[in-house]
Formats: C-alpha cells, structure tokens, sequence
C-alpha cells in the first residue's frame, strides 16, 4: 500500500513535469511549476528526507514559485515573439533520443547500485555527541562539512551583487522592483498584516529547532525572506535602497561572523573552522543565528531584483 | 519495486525530460524551467544514494541530504540571477530571446 | 487504520491531479494560478494523511511552512500583473 | 476509547474526502473563473479542516494538535485572501 502512494506521487510527479515542457503557453508551465514544486516536497519525505523536504518547502513551493510567476507574467509580451523561434522536427527528434538515452543510462545506473550501499551514516553518529546538536543534518552543515556552508553564504551574497550589477546607472544605490500602489485597506494589506507575525514566529521555531530537529537556518531564513517580501508586495513598507548601511551590515554579519569563528579556530583549536572541545554548540548557534537575518535579507532581495528607482527622494 | 527504485526511475526521467526541454524550447524561462527539472533529477538521485545509507537509527545518509539543502538554495540563487538578466534583456532589447540576430534587429 | 489512511491520501492525491488538469488547461491566467490554490488545501491535506499513515511527526512542521507560504506565489502573480499593466498605461519614470 | 477515536477518524477523514470529491467536480463542472474559484476554496478547505479534525486524536501530543488547527487556519487566511485578489485580477482582465 505505502509502494502504492509512492507511485502514484511519482507519476503526479512525472505528469506535471512533462506539461511544463511541452505546454505552448509559458505562463501555463510556470503555473505547473508550483504544484511540481510542493509534489516533490512529498518526495522527499517519501525518502526520508525531511530537513530537505522542510526546504523545499519553503524555497521550492513558496520562494521559486513567486520568481519564475512574476517573471513569466512580465516577459509575457516577449513570448509571442519568441515562439516563432521554434525548433524544427529534426531537432526534436534528435532532442528526443538524446534525452531517451540519458534516461536509460541513468536507470541502468540505478539498477545497478552496489547492494551494500556506501554511507557516512554511522560515521556521523559516532561523532555527533562532540558537537552537541542532536540533528545530524545541522551537525554535517555546520560542523563536519561547515566549509560548505560558509561558501554557500558567500556564494549567496556574490549571487545578490551579480543581480544588482544589472542595475542601470541611474538607479544604482536606489530601490529594487517598482513603488506599490495598493489599496490600505484591500484583502492583500489584511493579509500582509495578519500572517507575518505569525510566520515570524513559526519562522523562528523551524529555526529553534533545528539544532535537536529537521529544521534550521535556511528555512527559518526562507520564511521570514517570503513575510518580508509580503509587506513589500502589498506596499506597507517600501523596498529598501541598496545603500542603507544597516542593509549592507545585515547582510554580511552571517558570512563575517562564521569567517571569524573559523580563524578563531586556527588560533584556539589549530585549524580553520575547528571548534575547541566543550564549545562546539556554542559556536554553532552563534554562527547560525548570525547567518539567520543574513540569508533572510539575502534571500529577499534576490527575488526582489536589481534597484530600478532612486532611493532618496530629492 | 521498491521505494529508492522508483523515485530513481523518476529522477532519470526528469533528467531526461529537462534535457529535451532545455534543447527544444527556444525562450529563456522556459530553459530555465527545464534545467531546474533537470537539476530536481539530480537532487532525487543524490537522495535515493542519501536513503539506501540508511543505518545508525537515521533514515539515510546525513552528508547527501546536507548537500541537498545547500544545493537547493544554491539553485534559487542562480534561477533568481537568470531571471534577472532575462528581465535586464528584455527591458533593454524589448525582446527576451537567446538568438542573436534577433537581438540586433529590434 | 494505516491503509484506511493511505488510501484516502491517494484518493486526496486523485482528486487534486483532477482538479490540476482542469484547472491548467483554464482559458486565462487566473485559472491557471488556482493550481496554486489547489495544492494549498488538498496537497496539505494528502501530505497530513500521509504523515498519520507513516508516523512521522515532524512532517506537521513541513505542513506549517506550506501553509505560511501558501498565499506568496499567488501575490506575487497579482502584483506582476497588475504592475505590468500600470507600466503599460503609464510610464512611471 | 480507542474505538471512539478511530471512529472519529474514519467519519471525519471521508467526510474531507467528499468534500474534496466536491471541490474536483465543481473545477470540472462549473463554467466560468468565478465559479470555479469558488468551488475550489470553499469545498477544499472545509475538506481540510474535516481532514484535520479526523486528524487530531492520532497526534499523540497537544503541541501537535495545536500546529495541525494552526496548519488548518493559515490556509483559511491564505485562501480567503488569495481567491478575492485572483478574483479581482480576473474580473479586471477577462480572458
């Protein structure tokens, strides 16, 4: 019965993948993107992989959503243009059996997996009391494999300073997206005054409870970036100029506090992002809730795009 | 049949069905759509490897699925900077494509 | 018990891809945007009766992010387009 | 006391389901945006909340039940917002 569900999720699945690629209409695909988005969610949870799931959720199904959706309703009047672009039926063929045979390899691969699968499982388990945290997910991010993690906040912060490289000279240092116009009012406004105090609340729970559950900083992080982005959108608070300096404090407080536990480290422990005995969980919560507002301001205003308008009124 | 097996069955499938999609589909977004299904098969195969290490009382192994979550935010922040140059191209061009001579025509 | 419960993800989980096929086949975009909505309620739903069925208690957390999140897709699809069409009556530089 | 409970359930989990029914058909039956919308916020939701209430004595923990109502009411809030905005940007621009 469970292999049943498990089907049935994988061919959804499958299904709404396919209408993304074939379907003519763009907006039509996005639109299939979002439900694809929380189906994988359950996928992983299919795979027990619940910290990924939590994600998935939160950046798959809310944030990616919302960024390919608005950009596929503006790009709408580029569409029709482009469609008369369409590759001829030798191309697809030969798109088609290209495609075919990388599937095939990749299940042919999957069949053949060694029945004694190779994991770091137990290795993870044997060394996870040293650090203190009772979620192996949070001790792999942050402690064993913690290098990755610093890369990806600054992989995140260049990504921000390509998008605001776009910006056109006249709005550099200014605004991101265009002013809201909304009515004060409307259901929208009731609605970005009604949720972000609870989602700030639940964001900081998913973040809590990361050190002994799934949960953690990037989903914390994830949500509080969406009930930003949602006071934004409704125009009860506008868009921040790139220039502000609390801005640029907040968001490299994450990745400069995680750099200098890390050189900490070289001097106490003897090497770059070694924790001393007894202060591991300490330093891991330190870095975490550092990295938090970080990757939430970070996160916002990846979606929200490059400055389009001055910032200072004159 | 079991669980690991079908979800990597689907996972070659997407790969395979964002590879047509990324070849096929001449506008920005959509290849962009595709290469995210792409990388989603990816991600299901690294956490199907992630699943049949399950031992030591965790429902697989902690170090794959670690790297599924940096490497979903990872994915955002490089769709977020696809879909900013896409709208950068468009505002400037008035068109969103990736052949050059339209680009130069308008 | 567990099979009544699986067994009623999977019909949540039927009715839904029903629902999706009518609903992203709709003549315009607010059609399609209920796909969104769709998944809200009846995704959430198979997702907590997959989690009774297994046993997994923090699949509730992973509900709770889907439900905070559940409007922000759809907003953002409002606001894109009714800013597209305030840009298109009138340029705002 | 157990039997009690499973009951419960099993009334409450079909109910949901029959709403969902609901919800599905009205999506395939009812012609026009307005109408759909709201067949599919109406019906669903009351689905869930039914799903969530059969739900509730199998949590095991008060905390539990209280995040799965809290699950129930953010998705009311969300969907009573979402569909009068998808609703007025459908009556602004017709297909």
């Amino acid at each position: 019965m469970s292999i049943a569900t498990h089907i049935s999720l994988a061919l959804l699945l499958l299904g709404l993948a396919f209408w993304t690629i074939v379907v003519r209409d763009t907006f039509s695909a996005v639109a299939g993107f979002i439900p694809y988005g929380l189906l994988l969610t359950s996928a992983w949870l299919a795979l027990a992989a619940i910290d990924v799931a939590l994600t998935e959720a939160a950046i798959g199904a809310g944030l990616t959503g919302a960024l390919l959706i608005a950009a596929a309703s503006r790009l709408h009047k580029t569409e029709i243009a482009a469609r008369a672009e369409q590759r001829g039926t030798i191309t697809r063929i030969l798109a088609a059996i290209l495609a075919t045979t990388m599937t095939a390899a990749i299940m042919a691969c999957i069949l053949r997996l060694p029945d004694r699968a190779p994991t770091l499982a137990p290795t993870v388990a044997r060394h996870l009391a040293q650090t203190g945290v009772g979620n192996p997910i949070t001790a792999v991010l942050l402690s064993f494999r913690a290098m990755d993690t610093l890369l990806e906040a600054i992989v995140l912060l260049v990504g921000l300073i390509a998008i605001w490289s776009l910006a056109p000279d006249r709005a550099w240092g200014g605004r991101p997206g265009q002013a809201q116009t909304e009515d004060p009012k409307g259901p929208l406004a009731y609605l970005a005054r009604v949720l972000p105090p609870i989602g700030i609340v639940i964001a900081i729970y998913i973040f809590w409870v990361g050190a002994d559950h799934p949960g953690g900083k990037f989903q914390g992080a994830t949500i509080l970036a969406a009930m930003w982005l949602l006071v934004m959108m409704s125009g009860l608070s506008d868009a921040p100029a790139i220039d502000r300096g609390w801005l640029r404090f907040l968001l490299i407080v994450g990745p400069a506090a995680f750099i200098a536990v890390g050189f900490l480290g070289v001097v106490v422990a003897g090497a770059f992002l070694s924790y001393p005995t007894g202060f591991a969980k300490l330093l891991i919560v330190l870095i975490e809730a550092a990295l938090l507002p970080s990757l939430a301001v970070t996160l916002a205003l990846l979606l929200a795009g490059p400055p389009r308008r001055p910032g200072r009124r004159a | 049949m079991t669980t690991t097996t079908i979800f990597g069955f689907c996972a070659a499938v997407l790969v395979g069905l964002g590879l047509y999609g990324l070849i096929v589909n001449p506008q920005p977004l959509r290849k962009l759509l595709a290469f995210n299904l792409m990388g989603n098969g990816v991600f299901l195969i690294c956490a199907v490897i992630a699943r049949r290490g399950a031992a030591a009382g965790m429902g697989g192994d902690p170090v794959p699925q670690a790297l599924l979550i940096t490497a979903i935010v990872v994915a955002f922040a490089a769709s977020a900077l696809a879909v900013a140059l896409m709208l950068r191209l468009s505002e400037e061009t008035g068109a969103c494509s990736l052949s050059s001579t339209r680009g130069e025509g308008d | 018990m567990d099979d009544f419960l699986r067994a009623a993800t999977v019909f949540v989980l039927a009715m839904v891809a029903l629902g999706l096929r009518c609903v992203l086949r709709g003549p315009c975009d607010a059609d399609r945007m209920m796909a969104a909505q769709l998944f809200g309620s009846g995704g959430i739903a198979a997702l907590l009766l997959f989690q009774a069925a297994s046993g997994l208690k923090p699949v509730i957390d992973v509900a709770l992010t889907l439900a905070v999140l559940a409007a922000f897709a759809s907003v953002a699809f409002v606001k894109a387009g009714t800013n597209s069409n305030d840009a298109e009556e009138g340029p705002q530089q | 006391m157990t039997a009690a409970a499973n009951l419960l359930t099993i009334t409450a989990v079909l109910a949901g389901a029959f709403f969902f029914l609901a919800g599905t058909v009205g999506l395939l039956r009812f012609p026009d945006t307005l109408t759909r919308l709201h067949a599919l916020t109406k019906a669903d939701n009351l689905g869930l909340g039914l799903v969530v209430l059969g739900l509730l004595p199998r949590t095991g923990s008060v905390v539990a039940g209280f995040k799965l109502i809290l699950v129930w009411l953010l998705v009311l809030l969300a969907s009573s917002a979402v569909s009068q905005l998808i609703a007025r940007n459908a009556r602004r621009s017709p297909p």
